[in-house]
């Protein structure tokens, strides 16, 4: 059965809400419509129009009411509807959604899952591309979790709204269309992701690519043009950025010596940077050459017609790996 | 008097300065009913040049909206958001403003745009997709189209304070400057309307805050955004005067938006005005319309199309015939020729422009970035022209 | 009958719901005179009980604000924001709840939490600093102090919804809780304010949003904060009902209080009410208020302080004599007395607590960090004993 | 004559009023109070209410307000009252002030100063010791400047307000209050430090650290106490996090092959982890060991009596440097 990541994160909003009563949505279009990216589709006409509600248009009210939800027990989701239109909730996010737990002393916690379609590569307008990660994993109190894979969205999500604490869960939106063979009906408990463990997408011995979200596809396809260059590059998918998997990560990273960290947000303080230093913390006597990335410039996002030039691309992610300080 | 007056009470020396100021709310509170000219006795006394030229600019407005739908049907555009059904609002939000004034306007807006005077191909700039804005804001005084609702709602009183402050220290300058904000019925759920508002308030800044209430936000309709009995009723909150008005009715439209940027003007405080108009189309060429409302209602809406209540009503008053109506439709297929000139050559976007308006001169590490990218479409042409080369060797 | 019907124009087929729901505003108003019933032929019918029981929590109240205020002098506590003027609010917003009902209370509003039940020093923790927050939200149904100004009203605006959706799945446990948010009229100005009232008309959700409007956010008069009649005026921005109350009169607070609240219960939506009070105290022990207002100004206040107020009127409506004053003043300070024992005992928080609460189940990476520090501390406990010893040593 | 930091500020403001007058301060607080860390003092007296703007409390229709003023010409100074309390305003700074000369083409630039008291140190409860730096240095199209030291608070600001572009101004308010002798007056317009210089504010010869803002004075006590242990430590202050100055750090790094970096925000995705990723991709064979990190812990800022343990001490740079793989 072919399923895109939308119809897989539908399925796992779907069964979310059947296996838990206090499962509501929320957000801006995620009723009659189906959210803009249709990932709500069909949940208000299944749960009613209160388990899938539209919120008025405001996202710190979205958020601020969010909290009131969840400190009644409950277990809101909620749908930021892009990336840079999540910034006004950004003061509910960091002084409350992040610190209830241990504001209260352990006595409150607040199970909040905030989706968040972010990223480019989409064509989209101004303010609808930005990856916004960075913000968020710097910010203790956090989960922030995001599936490059269907099979991921699915399960990562599900793990998501079981989760006790808050997690801020980011949607690759160029890889909403992409399908693959999969069936979240064959999904049992005990396959569901747990948060927090990265997986090695490709092994490999020559060096180690450190990636997520939407430029997990664009490394692989990088490793695959790699091989003609004689280069066997690992794939590592962080899967989750808070908590962050340094076990998995040093693995594979002291296995070749060599490694690239690849985003699509601006390099300047991303969560490359953290990657970069605590890889380079951790495995400094192991690595070869420096541990390099591969990211967004540090430029506002560009206008559509530009935003090719601005990604990650195979080429520069080949470049990087032959900057590795290769013995002839 | 105010309602902290209590000379009743024992020692109190007349109200603290500190509760003011207290004022009146009635008239701020708008009429329950909106405004209409059309159809009224009113509508008599309007001026009849103003009446055909408000015809003529919302029959050109409807060819814009239409036009540039059409770029999109044919990949030109990459996205639009039309203002069909809303002509009215945006024409009328661009002709009661003087040259010194500002517009702005939301992300649904270009028409309000164009007609201030910026050229169609560049009023879509940002729908596009070469460029995230394409006119000189300072050329035609618009602020960029803002995608992040409402936020432009503070920049507008902002800069109006900012023009009242420079015209009391040098008054031989002097720009009696109003600031003309548009939003969206969802727009106004924002904190950042509430905030704009209250600060307006507090300046007495000269701005005029245009809602067009067109129903719904995407697809979300007015009653779950709003409890309000009418959006303008926000206004007593802030302590400006609100005004409800058709706005499918130019005529009411022009006359309730001139007043209130008169009003403005004169220094008499900001206005908030709620246009009940209607979007006829979706919410882009994206949406889909029939997930949340139905055909009886937008059939209902397009009865009170701007358009034909104008023609309708000019046409009854003489003041417009047959030729008249061919002529207009003859300037708008003009009009329509012109913005598909203007599209003729795509854009060729230069990627060396990605570093060089972040900040006034770039840092080193984006002339580093600049470089590289550089750098790498070199290599990449060098490439292509090697192998254009071998090609044609191999032939 | 809406503003929108308009059956007249041609081919409406009724007003579209899409514009609704349009309700009438005046019941929404605010008086412009704030509720007084001390001094008011009213105040005869007022429960006679129910004001001595005022009078009573109002002076625990003031000697609570005192006794926090001397703490802050002896270093005991960090910092306080006496409430010290507003007790009539704060003991007010308390006794109104129910057992079922919550309390979002804002920063300054740490008697109303000691009020509802919580022992004084574990309501002062976060001014004490050892901890953010000394009590269990869910043993007195008491969000945690908000600094953040205004966040917390959305809060009680999610709680109180879900409270009624839990009740409507299912009504055998059903709660009929109310959610009570106190606001400062500075936080009036925030866009949480604003998207709190406007979510709660919406969901028509049981929350009762009480101002305290005692003139200056910090420094910052009214009059510079808001262009309102009265901030009671913003509900019907929000289709909700304005109340204005004099904050210090405790009969009024109560009744206009209570009211409000079963309003909200009975589920006829939410209720703003603000009340004009005045903060005698600075802003906090550190701030120095003689900076932005004048001696007049207080002195003017302190004639209308609530206690003196509800004891003038108790004494001519002769239910307290010289020997209720003096009872209710010794349990004043069997209070203070039992706040300075709670606090004999300086707090000595333990470190490792720091990593224990950041998530249910804490990271790898801060069991490291917590390790690390752990075998720091260590260290510093051996190298101090080793210290000891040497200084034992040499003796 | 001896200065604070905040007279040093105030001088800053003020002089910066008296040259330009389309300098504007505004923000809650600053009029007849003067700020809530006198900052502001005098102002409102001497160029009156409007020069000098209370607004109301609404940190996004300050900030907007502020764009909506520079758009006309004027050159705004903005007073967040406190770190955390900037947050509201986010999208006014993600999508308007970091973006606009970038939105237009370059056509529209926005001279805005937004000064931010920052991080803890004082005793504050919960949401007044928040360190954001890390949220604007990742946002491109901001400059971002921290003052350490008495004499640059009053340079930097100057620069900061006479600069074309937005620059976040963040004020380590655990030294308003440190004094040294200092006077404004007598800095000309030559002396007034650029944007975007560190300062190596103590040469050394065994070990780098890099640092700024409220760690300055921390890390270069533990470079006195360094002597003791036979170390001599180089210390440098960033100053400006955006730009960053890669050749100073960098030449400073090099000479001593180790690197510390040291900063009170929580370490995770931090600014710290952007200097060390980037000092380690230009040194790193120069390097003897990896550059580590001394930083605040991953929680949220800690309750008054804890935050000692929480910010970075003498004793935890000086075990770090330890851990610098000294050969024996
Ligand atoms: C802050 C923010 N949140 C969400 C969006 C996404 N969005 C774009 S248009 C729209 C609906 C706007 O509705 P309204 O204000 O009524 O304007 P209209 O589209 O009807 O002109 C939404 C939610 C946005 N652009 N900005
Ligand atoms: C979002 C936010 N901005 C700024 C502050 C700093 N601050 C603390 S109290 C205060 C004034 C509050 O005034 P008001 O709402 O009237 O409450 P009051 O102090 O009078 O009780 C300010 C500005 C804050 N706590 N939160
Ligand atoms: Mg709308
Ligand atoms: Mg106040």
């Amino acid at each position: 059965m072919s399923t895109t990541m939308v119809a897989a994160l539908n399925a796992a909003l779907r069964d979310s809400l059947r296996a838990d009563a206090n499962v509501h949505v929320l957000g801006e279009d995620v009723g009659a419509l189906g959210g803009v990216f249709r990932v709500t589709d069909g949940l208000a006409a299944e749960f009613g129009r209160q388990r899938c509600l539209d919120t008025p248009l405001a996202e710190a009210g979205i958020l601020g009411t969010a909290v009131g939800m969840a400190m009644y027990g409950l277990r809101p989701v909620v749908e930021m509807q892009f990336d840079a239109f999540a910034y006004p909730a950004f003061e509910q996010v960091f002084s409350h959604v992040a610190k209830m737990r241990n504001r209260t002393g352990g006595q409150m916690g607040l199970p909040i899952t905030i989706r968040v379609p972010y990223g480019g590569g989409v064509g989209g307008v101004e303010h609808h591309s930005d990856s916004s990660e960075a913000y968020y994993a710097h910010t203790p109190g956090l989960h922030v979790v995001t599936p490059a894979t269907v099979a991921d969205s699915y399960g990562l999500l599900r793990s998501a709204i079981a989760s006790d604490d808050p997690v801020v869960f980011l949607e690759p939106k160029r890889l909403y269309w992409s399908a693959v063979d999969f069936s979240p009906a064959e999904v049992s408990t005990a396959q569901v992701p747990p948060i927090g463990r990265a997986m090695v997408r490709r092994p490999g011995t020559s060096a180690t690519l450190l990636t997520y979200g939407p430029s997990l596809p664009v490394c692989l396809e990088a490793a695959a043009a790699a091989r003609s260059e004689g280069w066997d590059l690992a794939v590592v998918d962080l899967r989750s950025l808070v908590p962050f998997d340094d076990e998995t990560v040093c693995t594979a990273v002291r296995a070749t010596g060599r490694a690239v960290v690849v985003h699509e947000a601006a390099g300047f303080a991303g969560v490359g940077a953290e990657i970069a230093a605590r890889v380079t913390e951790r495995c400094f006597h192991h690595l070869a050459a420096p541990v390099l990335r591969v990211t967004g410039y540090d430029i506002p996002y560009p206008p559509p017609m530009l935003e090719k030039h601005h990604l990650p691309s195979v080429d520069r992610i080949l470049d990087a790996v032959a900057r590795l300080q290769w013995e002839q | 008097m105010t309602v902290l007056d209590d000379s009743t009470a024992p020692g109190l020396v007349g109200p603290p300065n500190s509760h003011g100021p207290r004022r009146d709310p009635a008239p701020l509170l708008p009429d329950p009913e909106p405004v209409r000219i059309l159809g009224t006795p009113a509508a008599k006394m309007f001026d009849t040049e103003l009446q055909r030229e408000l015809y003529r600019r919302l029959v050109l407005g409807r060819r814009f909206n239409q036009q540039a739908t059409t770029l999109t049907r044919q990949g030109r555009l990459a996205v639009y958001p039309a203002s069909t059904g809303q002509e009215a609002c945006q024409i009328t939000a661009s002709m009661v403003l003087r040259e010194q004034d500002w517009l702005f306007p939301s992300y649904r807006d270009t028409l309000a745009v164009v007609a201030r005077g910026v050229r169609p191909v560049d009023a879509l700039t940002l729908m596009r997709g070469h460029a995230h804005s394409g006119y000189d804001p300072y050329e035609h005084r618009i602020a960029p189209l803002s995608t992040p609702l409402a936020t432009q709602a503070s920049h507008a009183v902002g800069l109006a304070h900012a023009a009242r402050l420079r015209a009391a220290a040098d008054p031989e300058t002097a720009e009696e400057l109003v600031a003309l904000a548009l939003v969206g019925d969802g727009g106004t759920s924002e904190g950042d309307f509430h905030e704009a508002l209250n600060f307006a308030g507090v300046l007495g800044a000269p701005v005029v805050f245009l809602v067009q209430n067109n129903g719904y936000a995407i697809s979300v309709p007015l009653a779950s955004q709003s409890a309000a009995p009418t959006l303008a009723h926000k206004a007593v909150g802030y302590g400006i005067v609100g005004r409800l008005v058709d706005g499918n009715d130019a005529l009411a439209m022009h006359s309730v938006l001139s007043a209130a940027v008169e009003h403005a003007r004169s220094g008499r405080g900001p206005v908030l005005v709620e246009a009940i108009t209607y979007r006829l189309d979706a919410h882009t060429n994206a949406d889909d319309a029939t997930r949340y409302r139905s055909a009886a209602e937008v059939d209902a809406w397009r009865a009170r199309d701007p358009l034909t209540l104008l023609e309708r009503h000019l046409r009854a008053a003489g003041l417009l015939d047959d030729a008249g109506v061919a002529a207009t439709a003859r300037a708008a297929e003009d009009l329509a020729t012109e913005i598909r000139a203007q599209f003729d050559n795509p854009p060729d976007p230069d990627p060396d422009s990605l570093f060089t308006h972040v900040y006034a001169t770039p840092t080193s590490q984006l002339r580093e970035q600049a470089a590289e990218l550089a750098a790498r479409r070199d290599a990449d042409a060098y490439a292509d022209a090697a192998e254009d080369e071998d090609e044609d060797e191999a032939r």
